[in-house]
């Protein structure tokens, strides 16, 4: 690469925005390069001149720059290595930083020489939709081909790579509030937000740029007869100052949702590349509540499409004005400018005056005279009537074709040959719909400016101003932003009168219009040779568009899928509108008959990084710990899961295996203490004097009967009859109680109960609050139990007499206020403790030292099941009724409930339901596998008729042997019977249908 | 994502409610005597409206209460919150 | 509330975790966690009654929802049109208030040890708070005597904003369980700007 | 109808590709049909593909009101799976899936049917538990199905965490290799195209007003375009059932919801099958464009306006940023939503209604586009001989009256 030889001299009018005294090396595909500060990557390589940095996505032709923003559709690159390369990066929205690196993507070997241009040769075969066509395997095999071919297509497919090695930048989300937010700081913009925050409003401006000022970035316009970027720093200053004022630079509004709510990434750390400072975040991710919005965001240059389009060096007009004013690169000596309206002329002028020669094409009959003479009179040869009809170079352009376009579009005659090696074309401008589109907006076709316009928003509080909102000249998008501004002050209550103020800008004299142009190559039998491009990023022709008319994929959405025409990274910034236009050419309708394209959010690409913000790592969701958790911690608890809270599953000793861990856990709490900390037990305190209706309307059984001081087993249904949570409530008073309900249900059942006490049931006085975590629970079973809960002080009688199985007591324990419930899951004698949550952790500390074991929650389930004791959600999942599990002890008979209505109806009447069972395996020292299927032919080939599962399935220390719970058909009319349990792979276990009960059926070591 | 008007709390974010569907579904005062059909059609049946839409919410990670909101399901555009009976909002609230 | 068994602080000395000081001005956030608190849970559907409860023994009346009141005697917090938290000052009053909200229309309940509470304060503190926080915290929208349950992030909370401190100081009230993901959570929120920890060290409620 | 081959490519390249016919007609309606499907999805095209392939009834009309395959059809992940836990799902997710395996052949039109397999990972003790019980069923069923270990699971996608320090660490998965994705578009276009050729109007830009009913009998559909009688009507619309079903007197257990997805900027080949977690709540795939092609559960709130709200999108993104670290830099291109109707046991309804000669396709909720072929081949059974194919009877809208549901709630690609 020799040397930086397009870069422009110092000049008054070009390069206004770079650092000259502040060159910045960096490397790109492996050669070094330089370039200033204020450059993007993108006009640092163009002052080496318009060169292939990358290729096609299909036919891997040769592409350069093309525009300057994020409109961008083929200078895609990767960014950096390792964990922090970035695919797909536009090189125009890189701000160049020293040391970047950077290199081409989609080309291999290399960008310079592709094997994959294959397909360009190829292409005659390969037109839109192709693989639809094709590969379906006809009389082969179902798909074979396809299979064979898939691989190819897919790696051929996509851009840049995927990092290999995780994201080391970290990543925020800020919550932001105000009354109005203005997207967009060029002219109509920084207006809006002067307006705004000059009636006192609290006002956001994002520019997605480094820096505000959009088109007077470029260096060329004045505003009260000073360069204009004089008013941008003036307005700037003023918003910077203003207290309730945020100017969000680097800050690309993404979306906008309902009512009002945008979000918007700031570029924070990511500027400085792999040296940005540790504290900073690479990107901040705005999630904005605005009561009104003001859309300032301009209008994007769209080309006309003619033969070899994509060429390098083919660029959009006012992208050339720009790389000359804003960064003093013009990536070229001789430019042909094709235009069908006025804002190529400041591109022309701009350019002669840095020394080049400037051909203008422009396709209306009459230009208008004033331009056109200022034009001649810089220089500047302007060719009416005419286009640019071709490109010819390949890797680079090495001329362009002149014609005259007739007004049915065709080139009457031979096109002339002119000397170039820069192309700017420029076919009109699109107002930025896209954050409108978002809300809904159906755009309207403005024939007059051959545009879509934004809807009218204002019942939705968005507004737009400037070029967004189809302004031409400077002063109406002064004159729009400012009047939008004050609107949308005025409408968030800010009434404070102001005074506009009287810009003056150099417009000029009035225009011409428009003369819509589409494509001008290939319109006609033997015309130009060579694609004539509309969709640069996704490779989509003229022609694709004209085959997708003929196969009558002619709906908008038929058109983009079926060629992919704007689905690319893009979102067809600069394809789609023309391709609605070539539809309505090709089918005789108007572009808006088409269909108007809807954009979807993001406007432009955003990190997943930037959308998790801190859920990631260890704070990727709430980590919920009890009290006790320390102990747990330190003392080789392996912990599980369950919602949020990290429960300990088992305590290891030394180098105990897991099996073994748990296999002592049970035996101690069989013969002799365990503990159990069931903290994460849901609570929930009830007071008032119509408990007891409540309890009897959402649980399944009878509570009138329960006495103060005594506890009480209880399911809950929903209106289909189906079981969703269990527990125990105990009365601790007159109109107290207090109810526990599954760990993972807490939540669930206080909203449960909150649900029907305030939108059915507001009669019912009765508070409910939670008080899980107030509480911390240990629960002593065992043989030993009594004699270590007695060793405790306390002034509680822990005798049987005093103290019986269900019984509920308060007092004191180690001089803490108790509750303590006398109930048991495992089986045994057992007492659940709970103390205020901070003594927690001492009272655990008594317990343990007092000799109980701790054990876990897999020992608790082992347990329970030896003693038939189900787990909602492990023996229920939500198709179980309390009938089916064989507790219709527990259902009332008296009295209505939620979900009992739900029981007559036939198919949860039927007697052969699947039923809660008890299996033994025949050989004992089978563990069924839990989840396994029963049948009773074991030798049917599938489909199988399956019975039912195994619902949990454990070794018993006590029974020496396998057991399980199961849900069986009909199982409890089945005593006795063998059934099978089918093995993952091949085979079966048989076992035997029992009482799902195994462990001091009658109960007495629990009462005991 | 919605703004919320809670009839206690003002307008806040979405993420602080829980939605609970159609509003206006009473609880029988008698499913015994409801016909299959009939006590289907209270568990399971939904107008699932198109347009103005009476529904429930809950601001369970605000005030706590339920309450009722009218809302355009094609819109998302939204009205007067409803106040369940047992507590009114206060004038000073 | 308890007596005489040994309280232990989630949040307090040594905390493994965040370093305490960190960032460009470890002044710009300072997190404080607060000693245990004596917090009581008020239900009534009556404001008329719950100021009748509270007059004599707090001397206060009831704030308007998502506000809060304070004196010597306590903080009380109107959480929703029929629900209030009451954090007072020592363990006395709160012993009578439920006591006598055993029977009648208020309901009151001890949940003292169910939440914690987190001072975050400093120049920045609107900021951090704000990274997950959907409410509005400008002084306008949120002014002394604020109190917002709302969602922080993944984890119900209550913001309250009890003096008219500038820069200002926020008062988070967060369960037990959640206070030391909250406490990390704030820390790492900070970094950017720079913080001081100052996790309990000692004294009891 | 031209049969489409990379012979007739060729021999098309020829000339320019000025002679491909048309993909199918866009006839006027006439005054009355056969049939008359209400709703040009997948599963409409599907419907009318098979009541003339498998039936001989090819005096069908398929109304659609926007443009055909442009709901939930051309909205989806493109996942196929047929890994159900209940038998009645089974059988008729599997008919689907055996129908897809043959379908690019059956109807002469490329689908990019890609069985690179389905994952579902598991997080906690529960998810296992789950797991066992649902591969042995699945298996029991004759479907392949198994079980992987975290190292297995790394194997088969390097990019996938499987560190035990993660949040929710993992700790197993099943793997359907059947399962994979196909092009949505192309289900639609190529049942359209086989439709048409066998005589069936398409008719889009034709929304259905009312349906006509007489004596307890459905007459026909008044339209955007004018009345049509029929002697049957099927409806499959998707999100607007309960608007169709309001239009015949009655209703619906369903409720319409939101579903978003969205797909990342294409980048070279990361992810080679399917990834779905419940749990941590994400799916995700990588398309033929390169494309990682995103989603996760459904918006809470009722909704016909196919957009939700932002932080379902940021939820998913954590999560899956949480399973694939190296998945942070990429970025998310395009977002959009559908809207899915819901059933109480996350199970369709594909039944005979109240009104004779009317017939409902509806509730398939988050996961219908794996449906498409069986959904219609069963619906045409039913819509051609007035009664359910045994393999949708299980799915009649009378389950919610006897109680006899099919509770998928787990199987639901993502909770809801």
């Amino acid at each position: 690469m020799s040397g930086p030889q397009y870069r422009l001299p110092a000049h008054a009018l070009t390069g206004g925005r770079i650092d000259r005294d502040r060159p910045l090396g960096f490397s790109f595909n492996g050669e070094r390069f330089t370039g200033y500060a204020g450059d993007t990557l993108a006009s640092a390589l163009l002052a080496y001149g318009s060169f292939p940095l990358a290729r096609g996505f299909k036919y891997h032709r040769p592409r350069g720059i093309f525009g300057t923003g994020a409109e961008e559709p083929n200078a895609l690159v990767q960014l950096e290595t390792g964990g922090r390369s970035q695919p797909n990066l536009r090189a125009t929205q890189i701000e160049l930083y020293g040391g970047l690196t950077a290199s081409s993507v989609n080309a291999w070997p290399s960008v310079e020489f592709d094997l994959m241009r294959v397909n360009d040769w190829l292409s005659p075969i390969f037109p839109s939709g192709f693989y639809y066509k094709t590969f379906m395997g006809a009389g082969i095999g179902a798909g074979r081909w396809w299979r064979l071919f898939e691989p190819f297509i897919r790696r051929a497919a996509g851009f840049g790579r995927a990092p290999a090695a995780p994201d080391p930048d970290r990543y925020e989300r800020m919550n932001a509030h105000c009354d109005v937010l203005v997207v967009g700081g060029g002219p109509a913009g920084l207006s809006a937000a002067l307006a705004a925050a000059n009636r006192g409003s609290r006002v956001i401006l994002a520019d997605e740029q480094a820096e505000p000022g959009g088109d007077l970035l470029a260096g060329d316009r004045s505003i009260d007869d000073a360069p204009a970027m004089d008013w941008v720093a003036a307005a700037l200053g003023k918003l910077d100052a203003a207290p309730d004022v945020t100017v969000l630079r680097r800050t690309a509004v993404a979306g906008l949702y309902d009512d009002n709510f945008a979000t918007a990434v700031e570029s924070v750390g990511e500027r400085f590349g792999p040296g940005a400072p540790e504290h900073l975040p690479r990107l901040r991710l705005w999630r904005i509540r605005a009561r009104r919005i003001v859309l300032a965001t301009g209008a994007h240059e769209r080309p006309y499409a003619f033969a070899n389009n994509d060429t390098p060096g083919v660029m959009l007009g006012n992208a050339i004005r720009h790389y000359a004013g804003r960064y003093a690169v013009a990536p070229g000596r001789q430019a042909v400018l094709g235009t069908n309206n006025d804002s190529a002329y400041r591109t022309a002028l701009l350019l002669a005056q840095a020394g080049l020669a400037v051909t203008l094409a422009d396709a209306r009959e009459t230009p208008p005279a004033a331009l056109a003479d200022a034009a001649r009179n810089a220089g500047v040869a302007v060719e009416a009537g005419c286009v640019v009809s071709a490109v010819v170079g390949g890797r680079r352009v090495r001329g362009a074709k002149v014609g005259r376009v007739l007004p049915d579009g065709e080139i009457s005659g031979a096109p002339r040959a002119v000397e170039a090696d820069l192309v700017g074309v420029s076919g009109g401008w699109n107002p930025a719909l896209h954050l409108a589109s978002h809300r809904g907006a159906k755009p309207v076709w403005n024939e007059a400016q051959a545009c879509f316009a934004p809807a009218d928003l204002t019942a939705l509080g968005v507004g737009a101003a400037g070029a967004a909102a189809g302004a031409e000249i400077l002063a109406d998008c002064l004159e729009q932003g400012y009047a939008a501004g004050r609107d949308a002050a005025r409408a968030a209550g800010r009434t404070k009168r102001t005074r506009k103020p009287a810009l003056k800008t150099d417009d000029g004299a009035a225009g011409a219009p428009i003369r819509p142009l589409w494509a001008v190559a290939e319109r006609r039998s033997g015309g130009i040779g060579g694609k004539a491009f509309v969709d640069l990023q996704n490779d989509v022709t003229v022609k694709d568009v004209a085959l997708a008319a003929r196969e009558n994929y002619r709906s908008v959405e038929h058109l983009k899928r079926y060629t992919t025409l704007g689905m690319g990274t893009d979102q067809g910034k600069t394809a789609n509108v023309t391709g609605l236009a070539l539809m309505g050419m090709e089918t005789g309708r108007p572009p808006d008959a088409v269909g108007t394209t809807t954009f979807r959010p993001p406007y432009t690409p955003v990190p997943f990084g930037a959308l998790a913000g801190r859920d990631r790592g260890a704070l990727f969701d709430p980590v919920r710990e009890t009290p006790m958790f320390d102990w747990h911690e330190a003392n080789g608890a392996v912990f599980e899961d369950v919602g949020q809270w990290k429960r300990p599953y088992a305590y290891r000793r030394g180098g105990e295996a897991l099996e073994a861990a748990i296999d002592r856990e049970v035996r101690a709490v069989r013969n002799a203490a365990g503990v159990m900390d069931a903290s994460t037990l849901g609570k929930i305190d009830l007071k008032g004097p119509d408990v007891v209706t409540l309890l009897n309307r959402v649980y399944t059984n009878d509570w009138e009967t329960l006495k103060v001081g005594r506890a009480r087993y209880g399911l809950m249904c929903h209106e289909d009859g189906m079981i969703f949570d269990d527990g125990v409530t105990a009365r601790l008073a007159d109109d107290h109680y207090l109810m526990t309900t599954t760990t993972g249900n807490a939540a669930t059942v206080l909203g449960w109960l909150e649900m029907w006490l305030q939108t059915e049931w507001p009669e019912l006085r009765v508070f409910a609050t939670s008080v899980t975590e107030a509480y911390a629970t240990a629960t002593v079973a065992g043989p030993e139990a009594r004699r270590l809960v007695s060793g405790l002080d306390s002034d509680i009688d822990w005798s049987d007499e005093a103290f019986p199985h269900m019984a509920v007591r308060t007092g004191t324990v180690l001089g803490a206020p108790a509750r303590v419930f006398r109930v048991s899951f495992s089986g045994e004698a057992s007492w659940e403790i709970n103390v205020p949550a901070h003594c927690g952790p001492a009272l655990w500390q008594a317990l343990i030292d007092g000799g109980a074991t701790p054990y876990g929650t897999e020992a608790m389930h082992v347990l329970r099941a030896e003693k038939g004791f189900i787990i909602v959600g492990q023996e229920t999942d939500g198709t179980v009724t309390p009938h089916d599990l064989g507790m219709g002890w527990a259902v009332s008979k008296r009295k209505d409930f939620i979900g009992k209505r739900s029981y007559k109806r036939p198919d949860t009447a039927r007697p052969d339901r699947k039923h809660l069972v008890g299996l033994l395996p025949l050989d004992s020292s089978t563990v069924l596998p839990e989840g396994g299927q029963i049948v009773n032919d074991p030798a049917q080939e599938p489909p199988v008729t399956m019975l039912g599962h195994v619902t949990s399935s454990y070794k018993s220390p006590s029974l020496d042997g396998g057991f399980a719970l199961a849900l069986l058909k009909n199982g409890r009319n089945r005593m006795g019977d063998t059934v099978h349990v089918l093995r993952l792979d091949e085979g079966a276990d048989p076992a035997r249908v029992v009482a799902p009960a195994f462990y001091d059926r009658d109960g007495g070591r629990m009462r005991g | 994502m919605l703004l919320i008007h809670c009839p206690w709390c003002g307008p806040r974010d979405e993420s602080e409610f829980g939605y609970g569907g159609e509003a206006d579904i009473a609880r029988p005062p008698d499913p015994d005597a409801l016909s299959d059909a009939e006590w289907a059609d209270y568990v399971f049946m939904r107008t699932n409206t198109k347009g103005r839409f009476k529904e429930q919410w809950v601001h369970i990670h605000g005030c706590g209460r339920w309450f009722t909101l009218v809302r355009d399901t094609v819109t998302h555009e939204h009205g007067e919150a409803g106040v369940f009976g047992g507590v009114e909002p206060e004038a000073d609230g | 509330m308890a007596d005489s068994l040994a309280v232990t602080h989630p949040l307090a000395d040594p905390l493994s975790g965040p370093p305490e000081q960190t960032g460009p001005d470890s002044a710009a956030v300072v997190l404080t966690a607060e000693p245990p608190l004596v917090l009581l849970d008020l239900r009534c559907r009556d404001r008329a009654a719950l100021d009748g409860f509270l007059k004599k023994p707090l001397g206060l009346a009831s704030p308007p929802v998502a506000r809060a009141v304070s004196n010597a005697r306590g903080v009380l917090f109107r959480l929703g049109p029929d629900w209030w938290q009451l954090r007072c000052r020592d363990r006395k009053l709160a012993a009578r208030l439920l006591k006598a909200g055993a029977a009648g229309p208020v309901g009151a309940t001890d949940i003292s040890d169910a939440w914690l509470a987190v001072g975050v304060a400093g120049p920045r503190a609107r900021d951090v708070l704000a990274k997950a926080a959907t409410v509005d915290l400008h002084p306008e929208a949120f002014p002394a005597g604020s109190a917002a349950r709302t969602l922080f992030g993944r984890v119900t909370v209550v913001i309250a904003r009890l003096a008219d401190d500038e820069p200002p100081a926020f008062d988070v009230t967060v369960s037990r369980s959640n206070a030391r993901f909250l406490w990390r959570w704030l820390a790492d929120a900070a970094r950017e700007y720079g913080y001081t920890l100052k996790p309990f060290s000692g004294g009891g409620a | 109808m031209q049969r489409y081959s990379i012979f007739s490519l060729a021999r098309n390249a020829l000339t320019g590709h000025r002679n491909w016919p048309q993909a199918w007609r866009s006839p006027a309606p006439k005054p009355e049909y056969d049939v008359v499907i209400v709703g040009g999805g997948g599963h409409g095209l599907a419907t009318a593909y098979y009541l003339a392939a498998e039936h001989g009834i090819a005096n069908v009309a398929v109304l659609e009101k926007g443009w055909l395959g442009g709901g939930n059809t051309g909205r989806n992940t493109t996942i196929i799976r047929s890994n159900y836990l209940w038998d009645e799902s089974a059988a008729i997710y599997e008919k689907s899936l055996r129908l897809y395996e043959g379908l690019s052949r059956e109807l002469n039109f490329n689908i990019m049917l890609s069985q690179r397999g389905v994952l579902n990972l598991a997080h906690n003790e529960h998810d296992l538990k789950e797991m066992a019980r649902r591969v042995r069923a699945i298996r029991g069923n004759g479907i392949d199905s198994e079980i992987l270990t975290p190292a297995e699971i790394k194997k088969l996608v390097p990019a996938i965490n499987v560190s035990k320090d993660m949040r929710y660490p993992i700790l197993g998965a099943s793997l359907q290799r059947r399962g994979g994705v196909a092009r949505h578009d192309a289900v639609a276009w190529g049942f359209a195209r086989g439709a048409d050729d066998r005589g069936v109007d398409i008719i889009q830009n034709c929304e259905v007003t009312g349906i006509d009913r007489k004596g307890g009998r459905v007459t026909g559909v008044r339209t955007t375009l004018g009345p049509i009688k029929a002697g049957k009507v099927g409806v499959v619309v998707a999100g607007h059932a309960s608007v169709l079903a309001d239009m015949a007197g009655f209703r619906l257990p369903i409720d319409s919801h939101p579903l978003q997805a969205m797909v990342s900027e294409p980048i070279k080949p990361v992810l080679d099958c399917v990834v779905m977690s419940n749990a941590v709540h994400v799916y995700v795939s990588q398309s033929d464009k390169g494309e990682l092609v995103i989603g996760a559960g459904i918006d809470s709130f009722n909704s016909y306006a196919q957009r939700g709200s932002w932080q379902i999108i940021e939820g998913q993104m954590g999560a899956l940023v949480e399973l694939f670290p190296v998945f942070s830099r990429l970025r998310l291109m395009r977002s959009w939503g559908g809207i899915v109707d819901t059933c109480p046991d996350a199970s369709p309804i594909l039944s005979k209604t109240p009104v004779e000669g009317l017939y409902f396709n509806c509730g398939w909720g988050t996961g219908g586009f794996k449906a498409t072929p069986g959904s219609g081949w069963a619906f045409a059974h039913t819509i051609a001989r007035d009664e359910p194919h045994p393999l949708n009877a299980p799915f009649s809208l009378d389950r919610f009256a006897t109680g006899a549901l099919i509770d998928e709630h787990g199987a639901a690609a993502v909770a809801h």
